[in-house]
């Protein structure tokens, strides 16, 4: 890899955000135009750092920062490289609109403990900016966690039953999954005596295959969780009792995505494409992940709450993620790190029209969302787009990814996964098109204004900036972020390196 | 002035604790500034001690000019050093914690409680900086005695949990004085750097082998190992708030050190390992000390009685990191003891202020504390998450090493036990976080602003005298996370045996 | 529960008993002046101590001298004892 | 058999003095019992340490006379005398054990001031159920 430079930028990316959380804190519900500028400012700013990134990291150099040693060989640091820039970017980019619409959110819906709540939000984005810049898998575990701990009282933020229970739940599986991790990571560094991510993989000649089996195992199990990858999903949907901000902070940028980016990491950055060849696992981590793939779609189609159709829709999609990465060949991983970005900006869309569905007429199941498009229209073209997205149509950007995940499967010559792929693209339409047809086309409810009538600005501005970008990124897949070389640059390095 | 360090850090609060009650007689009030006063003598000669160990080496110091087998030797070596440290800031801290606690249940005996509050200190300063067998148990005489005082005032079963306590305190001293005797008998020797030289040639006598069991088994009483630990709940809830704030971090962890000195510096490590199997049957407690406190600690509702039970499941962890015998499950245990004094002095410093402020202890009582106290709340939550093993908090980080020992050692059983053990806190720490912050569970959920207006609960927050040491001690919970490897690379690898 | 607790009570002691005697066996012959405990450290207190602290009772020059800090810490003991007491039994103030 | 036991007899003594003293601290539910055991448990301590430092052949306590002051050193035999170690250990020893028994006391009055009996199970019947409680009559 090419020249590395050193800078406290990354750690400031990470700081940025934690510093306004205790801001917000500190404020308090007195000020709060003050609270939210915290938010804001902090949004503005992290975006501005993580964006100079961009340039230095597509000419070829890593930027690095050690804050301090933790273990011998190993050090909490930083270091920014393609793939974690990738994650990086996409949420210090969505923290801006999320933000906003947050704002709209929580004051159209007189929330409760709206400080502890941007408290919460900005420790999530300090950590998941911690996760995507992490240099070696202990910091990885220790922003993971503190995310972890973090999103739990945006979970339980509502305090009904089922909020506490679903918090419960939450933590009962990621807990779990961390201490896995941590006997995993322990495992691993007692065998190399190293954490730091090399593209291609450290891990290789250490051990018996059987043992590094097992690693691999518990590796993609304690990451899955928070992937939401099959038999480890369950918490999911029942965190969905969150206010939508945090589900679409949740589902579209912060945990899951942490999880998923956890798994790529650990699959290509300790493992390496060569060495899962050569124990020959990936096949049945890809059956795994396809299995997720088809159940989770086939799932989605029997619910009825709009953003419960909506989770099993993410855990459909992260799998997708993850199967593109384990199929190991150069058009799979393109296409699936590069959903990675795509599903971040087209699931956002998603929660935030639910959000706005629910915050303006507080209707969450899709059987009442009959005729609401003439209401709100603009909420239902950002809807349709990113759904269509999602299905894999173009010009949206899911369309793209997908096809480099269809390309990928035909590479590798498991027509299997192909068909899996398309599968899920078949029911995503299947479980997206109702919605879309129930709010164009059905005769309305009687509650349904005749006329136009949306949720507020803050609500619905984000949301259809968002959608918008969806389209942008569907026609120039590079367009001002420069996705599309941050994520070839990203699978040259782990297969060239 | 630094050649006399070691003195200074035992005479200076002996002497204050002579003068405390003369003080007293005839100004109460300044008991508690002139505590206050002497503690941060030893606090600092401590902290200048540990430099000096750090910078030069471990060195000793002959008391009354006698050289070492005849004489009394102290000596301060990286372990010595660190737990010198630690027992005088938890001592200084505690002893700014005690003010509100003390004025509210020992109304009129302030002089009396800083004087066994100075000797408490002494004591547990003395086990550590001594070279000498005998001296080792003069001063855990010290320490327990006036630790039976203090505890003996406590609420309605303090006295007669303080009876058993001397009964089983004295019989895990005694038999460290057999030990002793037995070492004795052997060698004619009570200098633990002349012991370790001559005892290498005796370790299949039996005399020595019965003078270990005993060693072993006097230190896990005093430590709260679990079969032995039948004192530890009962002392520890029904103490006086300021006492167990002081006791309990502190006595479990000066015995887990004694422990650490037979085995590791008295004894050398084989011998645990393969002449008697010490360490497996160590190893093999600590599992089931783990696993019975963490289960009985979800079986109870009163806090403070919770928290012994996890300090009993804590000392497990320590003996389970001695007991692997390997470099990092040592370094984990030592970096344990510190750890989970901090964390333990925490949680029943926040105990004492929650129970100053007149709520109870059961967790139902920790309803909405979070709106009355929140910056004892925050605290909490620190120290809980630090407990259950969440970085960057220092438990975090002891608790890695602890797993990297049983990984090394291929002890499966231990990593599973104290990952599980980790979950278990997290459910023990969790109702109660849930408690304190959320709504009650069915009780009306007030999801929105709108209906906030039917019950204002007013700010109460304890007093500062209370409130600075927990906020010291939550910070120093976070800092020592990152800061684990520092202190590792500079006092803990020097002072785990060369031979690992 | 009474029956189970003397039951515990006779196990620890006839283990203990059971260790003591096992340690029995290697015991220097009882009274042997060359045994270790009496030739290691000790016949240097015999010899040297009347001339270094002139003091004819040898067992008060190491209580006092050498090991003067364990006597020390035995008086510190005494006062230990003694504020705990009061602060224990001590009517002024307190509880009632 | 015999012979065995009386070469070293006084380590015997010991042996079952301790047993009997752990054995009252642990079994007797009768708390003064408890602390009389706890003496016998310590003498027997003391037992063992003393008989350490005896030396056969003629030794004497460890006291020099008529050597004042450094003069005829020659003279001094260490086989002459006593070890003065283990007494000086013991000295210590009973000091503590002492203190221990004094503190034991004094939580004996307070137990009794509060529950008027010093038998555990009473003590025990009262703290579950506080109205068994007999008043001091």
């Amino acid at each position: 890899m090419g020249e590395v430079i050193y800078s406290a930028k990354p750690l400031w990316a990470v700081l940025v955000s934690m510093i306004a959380a205790f801001l917000i804190l500190l404020t308090g519900e007195k000020h709060r135009n003050l609270r939210e500028g915290w938010t804001i400012l902090a949004a503005l700013i992290k975006f501005g750092l993580v964006f100079s990134l961009i340039e230095p990291v597509l000419a070829g150099k890593t930027i690095e920062y050690t804050l301090i040693t933790l273990l011998p060989g190993v050090a909490l640091q930083f270091r920014v490289d393609a793939f974690g820039l990738l994650f990086g970017v996409v949420a210090a980019t969505l923290w801006i609109p999320t933000s906003f619409y947050s704002i709209g959110y929580v004051r159209t819906l007189k929330e409760h403990g709206q400080s502890r709540y941007f408290f919460c939000f900005a420790m999530c984005l300090s950590s998941a900016i911690g996760v995507a810049f992490a240099g070696n898998l202990l910091t990885l575990l220790i922003f993971y966690e503190i995310l972890t701990i973090a999103t739990w009282p945006l979970v339980v933020h509502h305090e009904d039953e089922s909020a506490i229970m679903g918090g419960r739940k939450y933590l009962v599986y990621t807990l779990t999954a961390g201490c896995t991790l941590l006997l995993a990571i322990g495992i691993t560094y007692s065998l190399t005596g190293t954490l730091n991510f090399t593209s291609g993989g450290f891990i290789a000649g250490h051990g018996s295959p059987g043992l590094l089996i097992l690693l691999l195992a518990m590796f993609i199990a304690g990451f899955g969780v928070k992937a939401g990858i099959m038999p480890f999903h369950e918490w999911l949907p029942s965190a969905m009792v969150a206010p939508t901000p945090v589900s679409a902070l949740l589902h579209a940028v912060g945990v899951v995505k942490a999880g998923v980016f956890g798994c790529v990491r650990v699959i290509l950055f300790v493992f390496g494409p060569e060495l899962l060849h050569q124990l020959g696992v990936w096949t049945i981590l890809a059956g795994v992940v396809a299995f997720t793939v088809v159940v989770a779609g086939l799932l989605a189609l029997g619910q009825d709450h709009l953003k419960r159709r909506l989770a099993f829709s993410t855990i459909n999609n992260l799998a997708l993620i993850i199967l593109g990465v384990s199929l190991l060949s150069k058009n799979s991983m393109t296409g699936g790190i590069l959903h990675l970005a795509n599903h971040a900006f087209m699931k956002i869309t998603l929660f935030f029209c639910a959000g706005a569905i629910y915050a303006k007429t507080h209707k969450d199941h899709v059987s009442q969302l009959d005729g609401l498009g003439r209401q709100m229209p603009f909420t239902f073209a950002a809807f349709t787009i990113a759904a269509m997205g999602l299905c894999g149509l173009p010009p949206v950007n899911g369309f793209i990814s997908k096809w480099f995940l269809c390309l990928g499967a035909v590479e590798t010559h498991q027509i299997i996964f192909l068909f899996v792929i398309l599968t899920s693209a078949m029911l995503d339409v299947a479980f997206f098109f109702p919605i879309i047809y129930n709010g164009y086309f059905k005769k309305p409810l009687p509650d349904v204004a005749p006329k136009i009538d949306e949720a507020p600005m803050l609500m619905v501005i984000p949301l259809c900036m968002t959608a918008i970008f969806c389209i942008i990124l569907g026609i120039m897949p590079n367009a001002f972020l420069n996705f599309f070389n941050i994520v070839r640059l990203a699978v040259a390095n782990v297969l060239g390196g | 002035m630094i050649d006399q360090f070691p003195a200074l850090i035992i005479v200076a609060p002996l002497l204050g604790a002579f003068l405390t009650p003369i003080i007293g007689w005839r100004y109460r009030q300044l008991c508690r500034p002139w505590a206050l006063m002497i503690l941060a003598i030893p606090l600092y000669a401590a902290g200048g001690a540990l430099l000096q160990v750090i910078r030069s080496g471990p060195f000793g110091y002959n008391l009354g000019g006698w050289a070492p087998p005849w004489g009394i030797e102290y000596r301060i070596d990286h372990l010595s050093g660190l737990m010198l440290v630690l027992i005088a800031a938890i001592g200084l801290l505690a002893a700014i914690n005690a003010k509100p606690g003390v004025s509210m249940d020992l109304k009129g005996k302030e002089p009396h409680f800083y004087t066994l509050l100075l000797l408490q200190i002494t004591g547990l300063m003395g086990i550590v900086i001594t070279g000498d067998l005998f001296n080792i148990f003069v001063f855990l005489e010290i320490s327990s005695l006036s630790g039976y005082g203090l505890i003996a005032h406590g609420e309605d079963g303090a006295p007669m949990a303080t009876f058993n306590y001397i009964i089983i305190g004295t019989i895990g001293a005694s038999f460290y004085l057999l030990g002793v005797g037995y070492l004795y008998m052997a060698t004619g020797s009570l200098n633990i750097a002349d012991l370790a030289a001559i005892l290498p040639n005796l370790y299949h006598s039996k005399m020595i082998l019965v003078g270990f069991a005993f060693f072993t088994t006097g230190v896990a009483i005093k430590m709260g190992l679990f079969p032995l630990h039948v004192w530890m709940p009962d002392a520890y809830t029904t103490a006086p708030g300021p006492v167990s704030t002081l006791i309990a971090p502190l006595m479990t962890k000066v015995a887990a050190y004694i422990m650490i000195r037979i085995m590791f510096t008295l004894f050398q490590p084989d011998f645990s390992i393969s002449v008697v199997p010490v360490a497996t049957i160590l190893g093999w407690m600590a599992v089931v000390a783990i696993i019975v406190g963490g289960i009985k600690a979800l079986a109870q509702t009163d806090i403070k009685r919770m928290v012994t039970y996890i300090m009993i499941a804590e000392v497990g962890y320590i003996v389970m990191g001695v007991s692997v015998m390997n470099r990092p499950g040592l370094t984990g245990a030592i970096l344990h003891i510190v750890n989970d004094a901090c964390m333990i002095f925490g949680l029943f410093l926040i105990i004492g202020a929650i129970s100053y402020k007149g709520h109870g202890r059961e967790i139902y009582h920790f309803q909405n504390l979070n709106k009355k106290m929140p910056f004892t709340m925050a605290a909490f939550v620190i120290v809980a998450l630090s407990m259950c093993g969440i970085p960057p908090a220092c438990g975090f980080f002891s608790k890695w090493y602890l797993i990297m020992g049983t990984i090394v050692a291929k002890q499966w059983v231990f990593s599973i036990t104290l990952l599980c053990s980790s979950l278990v806190n997290a459910v023990l720490f969790f109702r109660i976080i849930e408690k304190a912050y959320l709504a009650p569970l069915g009780g009306g959920a007030h999801g929105h602003d709108d209906d906030h207006e039917e019950e204002v609960i007013v700010r109460d927050e304890a007093p500062a005298s209370m409130l600075i040491p927990i906020l010291i001690t939550a910070a120093i919970i976070i800092i020592l996370g990152p800061l684990s490897g520092k202190i590792i690379a500079a006092v803990i690898q020097h002072a785990v045996p060369a031979a690992f | 529960m009474k029956n189970w607790f003397k039951l515990i009570s006779w196990v620890a002691v006839i283990m203990t008993g059971a260790l003591l005697i096992y340690g029995i066996h290697d015991m220097p012959a009882w009274g042997d002046p060359d045994s270790p405990a009496n030739a290691h450290v000790s016949p240097r207190y015999i010899l040297e101590a009347t001339e270094k602290t002139a003091t004819p009772n040898i067992v008060s020059a190491v209580l006092a001298d050498y090991r003067g800090y364990d006597t020390l810490g035995e008086t510190t003991v005494i006062f230990t004892a003694a504020i705990s007491c009061l602060f224990l039994l001590r009517r002024r103030g307190g509880k009632k | 058999m015999l012979e065995y036991i009386l070469a070293k007899y006084n380590f015997w003594i010991y042996v079952v003095l301790m047993m009997i003293g752990l054995y009252a601290m642990m079994g007797k539910r009768n708390l003064v019992k408890k602390l009389i055991g706890m003496n016998i448990f310590q003498t027997s301590i003391i037992l063992f340490f003393v008989s350490i430092g005896v030396k056969k052949g003629g030794a004497t306590v460890p006291i020099i006379m008529g050597h004042g002051h450094g003069h005829g050193q020659h003279l001094i035999k260490v086989a002459d005398y006593l070890n003065p170690l283990p007494h000086v250990l013991m000295l210590t020893a009973i000091v503590v054990s002492i203190a221990t028994t004094g503190v034991a006391l004094a939580t004996l009055i307070l137990i009794y001031k509060r529950y008027h009996t010093l038998e555990e199970d009473e003590i025990l019947a009262i703290r579950k159920d506080p109205s068994s409680y007999k008043t001091l009559g």
